[in-house]
């Protein structure tokens, strides 16, 4: 049979950001595919040795496009961690709030793109329907629809006023319906199965050394929720559930994240329940000591890490920024093999790409 | 037939959606013609309170994208320019101003088609 | 003399020619992106949209990749839009006269309206674009699974009359009762071999936009694409219009205006039907499809005529 | 737990120089030399600890150091400093597949030779690239560039 190798990005339908992915193909069936990464890379790590610290902030929020506030959470903790700052528990928990709801945000985002990619528009265009309520949210918090903005170096720059609590409520309490909506779709309509069901597949074990993260791993079976092992923030004070489920599959991811999204309305109604009262920032130093330090937190996608190094000026020696996106592209030949073409696209969207993320 | 009703539902559990947005309101907003919701906090027109600026340039020094400018001739006479196709509308120049000088108003800027409005003068206190 | 050459002109190009069809076409077409888009929540286009786009193409530069047959590029949308209107034109006209009807018209209708199918496989072969080239062995794959449905099932209609005319089996059911009463797996499967023709969801392998871009007609743009989508256009409404025909007749006063108003209000239903289906399914992979077709729906549609026959 | 188990196995093998006039950081770490990098590897995964979160190159003074970033419930950090002119560590993808992107970051960022690793094609980089590492302290920066050219 004749082999055809069919190029997917940097320019293509399938992927929303420049991605070069380049599949061989023997009749429909996939035999390998060559990625190349690069097409957005921005070189941020080496623009941030030159800026402030407090310039940063503004870069790092660039990062991502849909997770764009747990980079600079990510960022700021570990400059808080070197300055020694404490952090007023308003603060952390008006950031911990907007990461929640940038979770469902993203998961949101993801479930109509892979909803989008098998050919159900319907439930993209509701996925992204019910993710208007969280922009709407999130907007109303900080200002910006996907730049929030609200993160600073010792705290965030705005409060919550009463207002603001009462229509977090309310559309909360809608979203969690629409949520649960879009779980009885996804759990029952065969379709939707038909062509998610036992593509993508990763064991529990190829997980562990691919060293993948977040939804990707927690969907084959692997327990690792940084909210849970490492509490940063107040994560400790708040009860959820960390989702598993064994089949590894894409359904399984979808189904992860759905549920991943309910939890993440549970914490945030929490959160706002148990908001505590005071200040909302604490001042910064602009000499940052020198020292080290690794800040780790989970993003929507999984775990981001970033190494701070400062060399005790006004602007860092070194940032190392670790993307969840990264961990899952490594696994992607291997879920790619054996495939049919048509599966290709659902796989693609099931790892849950954010290219701008691992290029940086 | 409440029975059936159900069978049908689970096999195509989108129908009873399908129906219920056909029969209510759509939820795009038409733009242009509709007025879209702008919150409180909205990051618009980077705009000054200029009796309150004192020229510390604390707001130039914290800007991420070199969108501000301070030029500066002594202590009091100087011109704060704003660049808005460099301004990210951060709102760090807010954060930083300690006289509560510089702020983001609610309006939504329209996009320009000549270089000048790209530009404006915040405070200008030269040669006064 | 001059009488007979102008109502020849007019019913050719005008009604149930040329105009009717291709009017008629965007009106079904804007019906269905205007129902799609309200079954998901959306505004929708307005009603001019088909009619603006059609506009704006024709307007367009025409471009072809660079080695492509252009002479053959142009004939293939071409004829594929020609074939559809013949086909259009002689269902349309079997609601108003009986006298463009002569036995075997039905096979010919058949025929006329899966040679576009075949058309868009070669439309996607002579752009040589490797999005084209896979589309077209897509479309290729499939061809026959929803063609041999599409025909066997439809031949259920004609065996239960005992004519191959659609004046004959048409003059059946207005004697009897509608086959959709005596034939209802028939029309579901003939639904089902219809949307395959179309290339709607959940049959759109060879359009699939997230991995094959638009497939054949990839490469296409400006006039000929125009010709693809009116093709498109004027196909469903035929399509529509020959289930009508064999599965609905006799619920309308034949030759009249109220009838065909009426039979116009049957083909609405079915397109409203159409939109639903295309709105709950993803789209179905290619073994899938096939295993569907072949196992389930061609094997149901025959046992289902030999019925007929033995009944 | 398993992270403390494995730190103690692993101070026969680390080195002590430089560990003094480093910055503090704030996970453990353990500081060893290139040609170590592998037992240690190999103490860890014995310890169950599988995942590498990632490498950071990072310069303390002239010196370029590998920083090899593990988890499992809590971090733990191996300092590979690379010496030139050997400029070189081995692979870690036969152990652990994950390090690929890693790697090749490293390799491309900081021009580190990756034993056992093909970076031929560009990964990160544009194929025509031709500014050197650009994460390097000796590469000149494309601002820098842009200057002289300017002058």
């Amino acid at each position: 049979m004749s082999r055809l190798t069919i190029p997917i990005g940097p320019q293509h339908p399938l992927l929303k950001e420049p991605l070069s992915f380049n599949i061989t193909l023997e009749g429909e069936n996939v035999i390998d595919s060559v990625l190349r990464l690069g097409y957005v890379h921005r070189g941020i790590e080496k623009l941030a040795e030159s800026r402030s610290y407090i310039q940063n902030i503004t870069l790092f929020e660039r990062v991502c496009g849909i997770c764009s506030h747990i980079h600079t959470t990510t960022y700021c903790q570990a400059v808080e961690g070197l300055l020694g700052l404490e952090v007023p528990r308003r603060g952390v928990y008006i950031r911990m709030l907007l990461c929640e709801l940038e979770r469902i945000h993203s998961h949101l985002l993801w479930l109509g793109v892979l909803a989008k990619n098998i050919g159900l528009n319907t439930v993209f265009m509701y996925a992204w329907r019910d993710r208007e309520i969280v922009l709407d949210l999130m907007e109303e918090i900080s200002g910006g629809r996907v730049s929030h903005a609200i993160n600073t170096i010792g705290g965030v720059r705005k409060d919550l006023s009463q207002e603001q609590i009462q229509k977090l409520n309310n559309g909360l309490t809608d979203l969690f319906d629409r949520v649960k909506d879009l779980l009885r779709i996804v759990e029952n309509d065969r379709s939707f199965k038909a062509r998610t069901r036992g593509i993508g597949f990763l064991s529990e074990e190829e997980v562990q050394r691919f060293c993948v993260v977040g939804p990707v791993a927690r969907a084959s079976g692997g327990r690792v929720d940084l909210r849970k092992d490492t509490p940063y923030a107040h994560y400790d004070e708040l009860s959820f559930n960390v989702v598993t489920m064994n089949e590894g599959d894409v359904w399984a991811r979808a189904m992860v994240r759905i549920h991943e999204t309910s939890e993440a309305i549970r914490l945030c109604e929490q959160m706002v329940e148990k908001l505590p009262s005071g200040e909302i920032a604490a001042t910064m130093k602009r000499k940052v000591p020198a020292g080290e330090f690794i800040s780790r937190s989970e993003a929507p996608r999984g775990e981001v890490i970033y190494f701070v190094k400062s060399d005790g000026s006004q602007s860092p020696a070194r940032v190392k920024v670790r993307t969840p996106t990264l961990t899952a592209l490594i696994t992607l030949p291997k879920q790619l093999r054996g495939l049919q073409m048509a599966d290709v696209s659902a796989v693609v969207a099931g790892v849950d790409l954010c290219i701008a993320c691992a290029d940086r | 037939m409440k029975k059936i009703l159900n069978k049908i539902h689970s096999f195509f559990p989108l129908l009873p959606n399908i129906f219920s947005a056909f029969f209510s309101k759509p939820e795009t907003e038409n733009y242009p013609f509709e007025k879209t919701h702008i919150p409180e906090r909205y990051r618009g027109r980077v705009s000054i309170r200029e009796e309150n600026c004192v020229g510390c340039s604390l707001c130039v020094l914290d800007c991420p994208a070199s969108a501000l400018e301070i030029e500066k001739e002594s202590k009091t006479q100087y011109r704060l320019l704003h660049y808005r196709d460099r301004c990210t509308y951060c709102g760090q120049c807010e954060q930083s101003c300690r006289f509560d000088a510089i702020y983001m108003d609610n309006d939504y800027i329209k996009p320009a088609d000549n270089k000048q409005d790209f530009f404006a003068v915040l405070v200008d206190r030269k040669g006064s | 003399m001059m009488k007979e050459l102008f109502e020849f002109l007019f019913s050719m190009m005008i009604f149930p020619g040329f105009l009717f069809l291709v009017a008629l076409g965007m009106l079904f077409h804007w019906i269905d992106r205007k129902l799609i888009a309200r079954f998901e929540g959306r505004i929708g286009p307005p009603w001019y949209q088909p009619l603006a786009d059609t506009i704006k193409l024709f307007a367009k530069e025409d471009i072809l990749p660079i080695g492509t047959n252009e002479a053959f590029a142009l004939l293939l949308p071409l004829t594929s839009f020609a074939t559809v209107l013949t086909a259009g034109f002689y269902i349309f006209s079997a609601f108003i006269t009986s006298n463009t009807s002569f036995e075997g018209d039905f096979i010919m209708i058949v025929f006329l309206l899966s040679l576009p199918s075949l058309l868009f496989f070669l439309g996607g072969w002579t752009t040589s674009g490797i999005y084209s080239i896979l589309g077209g062995h897509r479309s290729l794959l499939k061809y026959f699974s929803y063609e041999v449905l599409f025909l066997v099932t439809l031949s259920g209609a004609s065996i239960a009359s005992g004519s191959w005319s659609l004046a004959g089996i048409r003059s059946v059911q207005e004697n009897g009762s509608p086959f959709v009463l005596s034939q209802m797996v028939g029309f579901m499967l003939a639904m089902a071999g219809l949307i395959g023709k179309l290339k709607r969801s959940p049959y759109d392998i060879p359009k699939a936009k997230s991995e094959m871009i638009v497939g054949p007609l990839t490469e296409y743009s400006g006039k000929k694409l125009a010709m693809w989508n009116l093709t498109d256009y004027v196909q469903t409404v035929a399509g529509i219009a020959l289930l009508v025909q064999c599965y609905f007749s006799g619920l309308w006063i034949t030759y009249s205006p109220v009838g065909i108003f009426t039979s116009i209000l049957l083909m609405l239903g079915l397109q409203v039907s159409l939109a639903i289906i295309s709105t709950i399914f993803t789209r179905l992979r290619i073994d899938q499809l096939i295993d569907l077709n072949w196992k389930i729906f061609i094997p149901l549609s025959l046992l289902q005529n030999i019925l007929i026959i033995i009944l | 737990m398993t992270v403390t188990k494995a730190f103690t196995a692993m101070q026969k093998l680390s080195l002590t120089r430089n560990e003094e006039t480093y910055p503090p950081l704030n996970e453990k770490q353990v500081f060893l030399s290139a040609d170590q990098l592998l037992p240690a590897i190999e103490i860890l995964q014995k310890n169950n600890i599988f995942h590498l979160s990632t490498i950071t190159g990072v310069y303390q003074g002239q010196q370029l150091y590998l920083l090899y970033h593990f988890w499992q419930q809590e971090g733990i950090t191996l300092r590979i400093p690379i010496n030139q002119p050997a400029n070189e560590v081995p692979t870690l993808t036969h152990l652990i597949p994950g390090a690929l992107f890693y790697e090749r970051e490293i390799a491309e960022m900081f021009a580190v030779h990756i034993n056992g690793l093909d970076t031929s094609q560009k990964m990160f980089l544009p194929d025509n690239w031709e500014g050197g590492a650009p994460m390097r302290k000796d590469t000149p920066s494309t601002t820098d560039i842009e200057k002289s050219e300017h002058q």
